[in-house]
């Protein structure tokens, strides 16, 4: 029958694809990861869950609903900084300060968004974490700080490289490097026997390429 | 059917305390403005609780403070005339008029529409909402309504004040005919209106300031010289019962009371009925001496039964005249002249109306 | 499922759960409304506070509460379940999140419009002789039905717009609970959204313009027939 | 200061087409319920816009349906007691009592605070909230709201229709006062109280189903036999203007009108004074021959001006006698049987009331 | 900032921003529901569904809208900080955010209670010579003063709950526009989060329960005042 997927909201688009290519007929319903693994945890009816937080999928480990080892990543990303169109590029982050002035830098919420997690690690690891934690414009998701810097609210944001990508109003400024931060994966499991099948594709070469095509990068295992 | 009325009320800076009995017939309530008439008549209808007393309508406790006994006022079955119309403001007239008919038990004899219709003129406006409906319109209406829900007994509160004279005299025989006809159905009725009540009433009660001042049948309380200053001296007055004897051909009438015969004009009673005669006290002239130069025929030989001196310069005088008490208002000045003093016979000189030609309550 | 199928079915469900929470609540918010204008009793401040709860807390909250309490492994979930009434993940489940949502603001128009009456009308029909039952229902409803309409008004307009408590409650699944305000914040979630995101944005306010005219247009009518005019 | 008043006004069944003029002193609109007079009394307050016409009061034009000029009430300044009170329910009485008076121009003359207070017995009552008062105390507020806001003129709804007799007679001078004194403040009255009317109006407009019946000084309507339908039969009758020749010992007063001298009971006004006499049409009876048996007093020999039928069995009589035109309502059969036919003359028996004692309008 | 310290100032920050926005919003509620109440014009409905919108759109929606109309690249953004007006990020914003999501609320309370009063009266305060204006203030007010404190309270109440406009349009500053419902939501998105989100929870009802008490014995004291007992 049709299997229910559960899955982090900024996968949509790949998850489309993926889907269209799939000969079993899936339901997609996205959401925010903490809501899901809440709801799968309540018993939602999903077959296979897909977070963009690995945190979330430890603590449905711990609560036992799902087999931590048969958990898989299907996906990465990259952390980039971004500003207006107009931007001069930026060799590397400790012009920040500099570039922000009296602005704020965009980001997700440092605890409650993963990609805010991860913009954490990153400038705590280029040791600029105290200076700009008062400059800071923390969302509710990255699509928020992507649109705080598209609207010139604020001068620069830290995004996911798939969401700088489609919106004309940003430049990618700099690309974090990855090793400054936790690796950005997508973990998947299945919830389900039912899901099996499905997870399967997902974590085969197929899928791969449609999220390279929307801008992941592959899973280095 | 008799009503029981204890009541002891209190209100900020008023005081309700009080008690009167009422026959059958209509039960006039009358007293100045704020005299606590609608308050009786809110706690009849279970609208007020009082803090204490009892209401007992006809061999049935409507509401007891001692064994807390009170019966909501859905249970009542009053037919309440309120002072302001409260017609519902949604429905349209004749759904205002037909509001109460579904709660009557099934039993229940009441004034039929049609005729309640036709008495109160209200044909035309069986569609019209309330809202846009005058004055009189509103409170013939409210009557209406009150009628036609069945009631045990109609409780009304100045039913006719905003209404015309014509429309008055249309209703006042009906509101007889429902006391005296077959639904015999009892009235508590407050008005200010002297002449209606003098018209009407079997029982009146006068009250002041939430006191029963007096109390007792019609013809006792108006003949009463305490009465007068309540009543307004130029409202006070006895009411007799008289017997039409002849229509003589002068356009006089001659009318038989216990101490004698009156020759009134503009008398519309067939002979032999009896009629009610109301005689302002201030229109009543004492003398010591049967007059001269005036037509006899309105002069009665009397016995001076009590003298009230009043607020002002006159003084209320309680004339024996056979089996009748009337009241005479003169100046005190005229007391002291003519050494009035009870028990003394004089002549009284009369003006006297005739009032509800036709009719006379029980 | 084109994305332009998926905000139509979206829209559907919206009006679908809309129009039941609106039909459900109306009568729970109409209680507690003339509970709160025409009784006195004691704890009367804490049931308007409770009231107004899911309008102080962040819907996400209240979302979560309602997970907690309904989820399929919650006892009283269970217990519903047994019964044949699914909530959770279900669109009733929507319907419940949308009729708590909109509770506050249903109460508060019923019970200013039940404020509004004049006691002395029902007085006057209690001496008529009718029930404290056909007094409700033949004096005090009639007169409170503008009231009723614009918290109906508010209720549905709300559950049209609710978000955070459903699909927290019952996640966003495409045919069954994925209202359109889940897809509007679905398509913005991705790049590119924004033009999808938009149209769902015009198909709600129509449908909210359409709900209020409507309403406008009822309580037009029923204050005429009021005043007679 | 003369008020004009054109309106021409649908509402869904009912049509208001009239004109009439108002002198100084106090015009009484007068007609069944419903006949239009609160509409009328709207349309001058601007309450009401009517769909045509024209409304002038002393020179200044406040509506005007050609040159679309409308005054908006609050710059008419005209104190109106309306026939439902319409007190502010969140204010005190005091409150309510004083609510106009800030907005009168600096210099305007009005009644005082403490006059008006005393005047309607509202001491006790100041601190009161509207929701808590009776009918008659409500009446009374709106009353004393209407006339510390000193307007230009007064326009009155029933003003008195639920206050008892003796408070009703401390207005009623009052009224009088404030027509007569200094203010000189003309009043639009709405009374169905016929007896209200004889005593204050100057000029009567009577109104039927929206249109004016007769309209004119008051002694002119009163006295023709086509108002008598309109005011009631029982309430009809002409009201001449007397003076007091003497009181005589024997409680009689001799009072003097144009056509001979009458002798009435109870008249309380010293003499030299001029006072109003109502003589109701069915107290006077008429005979072709001077009667006998009965003192002569008040028998007056006139002339039989016109004959109107009435709708029942009743024909009214206007009667010539000296200067003023009397009414007597007698059956038609009468009419046929004693022959009368206009321009005759016979002798009219009179039984007057005087009223309004000591006061008597221009 | 300890976590414990954060809470207390974000409850600290959302009575303030709710307050200011209940302040401010209460005259052009009232101006707006007099409006509906009272006027009749081509348009009422419309204006009336746009009054509702924020009720029926995602609050993310709202949210998204105020930052491209009080953008700082945006003109009204601009000319209003050319006045010395920032709403960037700034608690301001966040009562910006608060108003225009409770004024659907607020209007609505307070156009019932507009509509329940009798035009009689107004008539009645014409007659007496009172303007316009002194009859809305004299008459019209204070009769409808119920209504306006039903109308704040419901204002405060979604002020204090409002989540997902507020962080859209400004962010979540600590100290600036991190508010309870904020502070809420962002614990629950970790995992283990939930006690001290229950803190937090207890702390808005606990706000909510004073601000419903404060409101009822209000409510009562005016009602007396009416019903003169
Ligand atoms: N709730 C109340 N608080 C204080 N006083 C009250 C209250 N209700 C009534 N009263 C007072 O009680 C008195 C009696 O009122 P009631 O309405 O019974 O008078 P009434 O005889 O019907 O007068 P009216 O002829 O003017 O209608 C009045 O003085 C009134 O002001
Ligand atoms: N909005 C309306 N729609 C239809 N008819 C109306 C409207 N307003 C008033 N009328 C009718 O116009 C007539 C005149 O009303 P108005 O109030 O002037 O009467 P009134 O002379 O003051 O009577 P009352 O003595 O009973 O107060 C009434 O028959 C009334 O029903
Ligand atoms: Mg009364
Ligand atoms: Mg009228």
């Amino acid at each position: 029958g049709r299997v229910s997927v559960f899955a982090a909201a900024s996968l949509r688009g790949a998850l489309e694809d993926i889907i269209a290519g799939y000969d079993g007929q899936v339901t997609l319903s996205f959401g925010g990861s903490g809501t899901m693994a809440r709801q799968i945890a309540a018993g939602a009816p999903a077959d296979v869950v897909v977070l963009a937080s690995p945190l979330w999928m430890e603590w449905l480990a711990s609560q036992g609903i799902i087999d931590r080892n048969a958990a898989v990543a299907v996906a990465a990303n990259r952390l980039v900084l971004i500003g207006p169109a107009t931007a001069p590029p930026m060799q590397d982050l400790s012009q920040l300060m500099d570039r922000l002035k009296t602005g704020r830098l965009a980001m997700g919420h440092r605890d409650a968004v993963p990609a805010g997690g991860y913009a954490r690690q990153a400038l705590e690891t280029a040791g600029l974490w105290r200076a700009v934690q008062n400059h800071l414009a923390e969302t509710d998701n990255v699509r928020a700080a992507l649109a705080m810097v598209a609207r010139g609210q604020t001068p620069l944001g830290i995004v996911y490289a798939t969401d700088a990508q489609a919106e004309p109003r940003v430049k990618v400024l700099l690309d974090l490097p990855p090793e400054g931060h936790d690796p950005i994966l997508y973990p998947a499991a299945a919830v389900t026997p039912a899901g099996l099948p499905f997870l399967h594709h997902l974590a085969g070469p197929d899928a791969a390429a449609l999220f390279a095509a929307h801008g992941f990068q592959p899973v280095v295992p | 059917m008799t009503l029981e009325v204890h009541i002891d009320h209190r209100f900020d800076g008023f005081a309700l305390d009080l008690s009167f009995a009422a026959g059958a017939g209509i039960t006039a309530l009358f007293g100045r403005s704020g005299a606590g008439k609608t308050t009786v008549i809110n706690a009849v209808a279970g609208l007020l609780k009082p803090q204490g007393g009892r209401i007992v309508l006809g061999g049935e406790t409507l509401f007891d403070s001692a064994s807390r006994r009170f019966v909501p006022p859905a249970a009542r079955r009053l037919g309440y005339v309120f002072q302001d119309a409260r017609l519902f403001p949604h429905l349209s007239v004749s759904e205002n008029l037909t509001f109460g008919a579904r709660y009557a038990p099934a039993g229940a004899k009441g004034a039929g529409f049609d005729d309640v219709v036709a008495l109160l003129g209200l044909e035309a406006l069986l569609s019209r909402a309330p809202g846009t409906l005058s004055g009189g319109e509103k409170q013939r209406v409210a009557l209406g309504r009150a009628l036609l829900s069945k009631p045990k007994m109609l409780l009304m509160d100045e039913p006719l004040a905003s209404l015309d004279g014509p429309r008055k005299q249309e209703i006042l025989p009906y509101l007889e005919r429902l006391r005296d006809g077959p639904l015999g159905l009892p009235i508590l009725y407050v008005s200010h209106a002297v002449d209606e009540i003098a018209r009407l009433a079997n029982t009146l009660v006068l009250l002041k300031d939430g006191k029963v001042q007096q109390a007792g049948p019609l013809y006792d309380v108006m003949a009463n010289p305490a009465a007068v200053p309540l009543l307004g001296v130029r409202e006070a007055g006895a009411v007799l019962e008289a017997e039409v004897l002849a229509h003589d051909p002068d356009g006089l009438s001659r009318l038989k009371i216990s101490a004698g015969v009156l020759a009134l004009p503009g008398v519309q009673a067939p002979v032999g009925a009896k009629v009610r005669l109301r005689v302002l006290a201030q229109d009543v002239m004492l003398s010591l001496r049967p007059p001269e130069g005036l037509s006899a025929l309105n002069v009665l030989r009397v016995t001076i039964e009590g003298i009230h001196p009043g607020d002002g310069p006159g003084a209320a005088i309680a004339l024996r005249a056979g089996g009748d008490t009337i009241l005479a208002r003169i100046t005190a000045r005229a007391v002291t002249e003519l050494g009035l003093v009870p028990g003394m016979s004089c002549y009284a000189i009369l003006k006297a109306t005739s009032v509800a030609p036709g009719n006379i309550g029980r | 499922m084109s994305a332009d199928a998926a905000a139509w079915e979206a829209l559907r469900l919206s009006l679908w759960v809309a129009c039941w929470a609106t039909l459900l609540a109306v009568p729970f918010a109409l209680a507690v409304a003339w509970v709160l204008a025409r009784r006195d009793f004691w704890g009367k401040g804490l049931l308007s506070a409770v009231v107004h709860l899911p309008l102080v807390l962040p819907p996400v909250v209240t979302g979560y509460m309602l997970l907690i309490a309904f989820g399929r492994t919650a006892p009283l979930g269970r217990a519903l379940e047994s019964i044949g009434i699914t909530l959770a993940f279900h669109w009733s489940g929507a319907v419940l999140a949308a009729i708590i949502m909109g509770f506050p603001l249903m109460v508060r128009a019923m019970r200013l419009a039940i404020e509004a009456v004049d006691p002395k009308l029902e007085e006057a029909a209690a001496t008529l002789g009718a029930s404290d039952l056909s007094i409700f229902g033949r004096v005090t409803l009639p007169l409170i039905a503008p009231g009723i309409l614009a918290g109906a008004v508010m209720g549905f307009a709300k559950a049209m717009g609710e978000f955070g408590a459903t699909i927290t409650f019952v996640a966003n699944i495409p045919g069954q609970t994925q209202t359109l305000p889940s897809a509007i914040w679905a398509a913005l979630q991705i790049p590119g959204g924004e033009s999808q995101a938009l149209g769902m944005v015009v198909m709600a306010s129509v449908a909210a313009l359409g709900a209020v005219l409507i309403s406008e247009a009822l309580a037009r009518r029923v204050a005429a027939r009021i005043a007679g005019t």
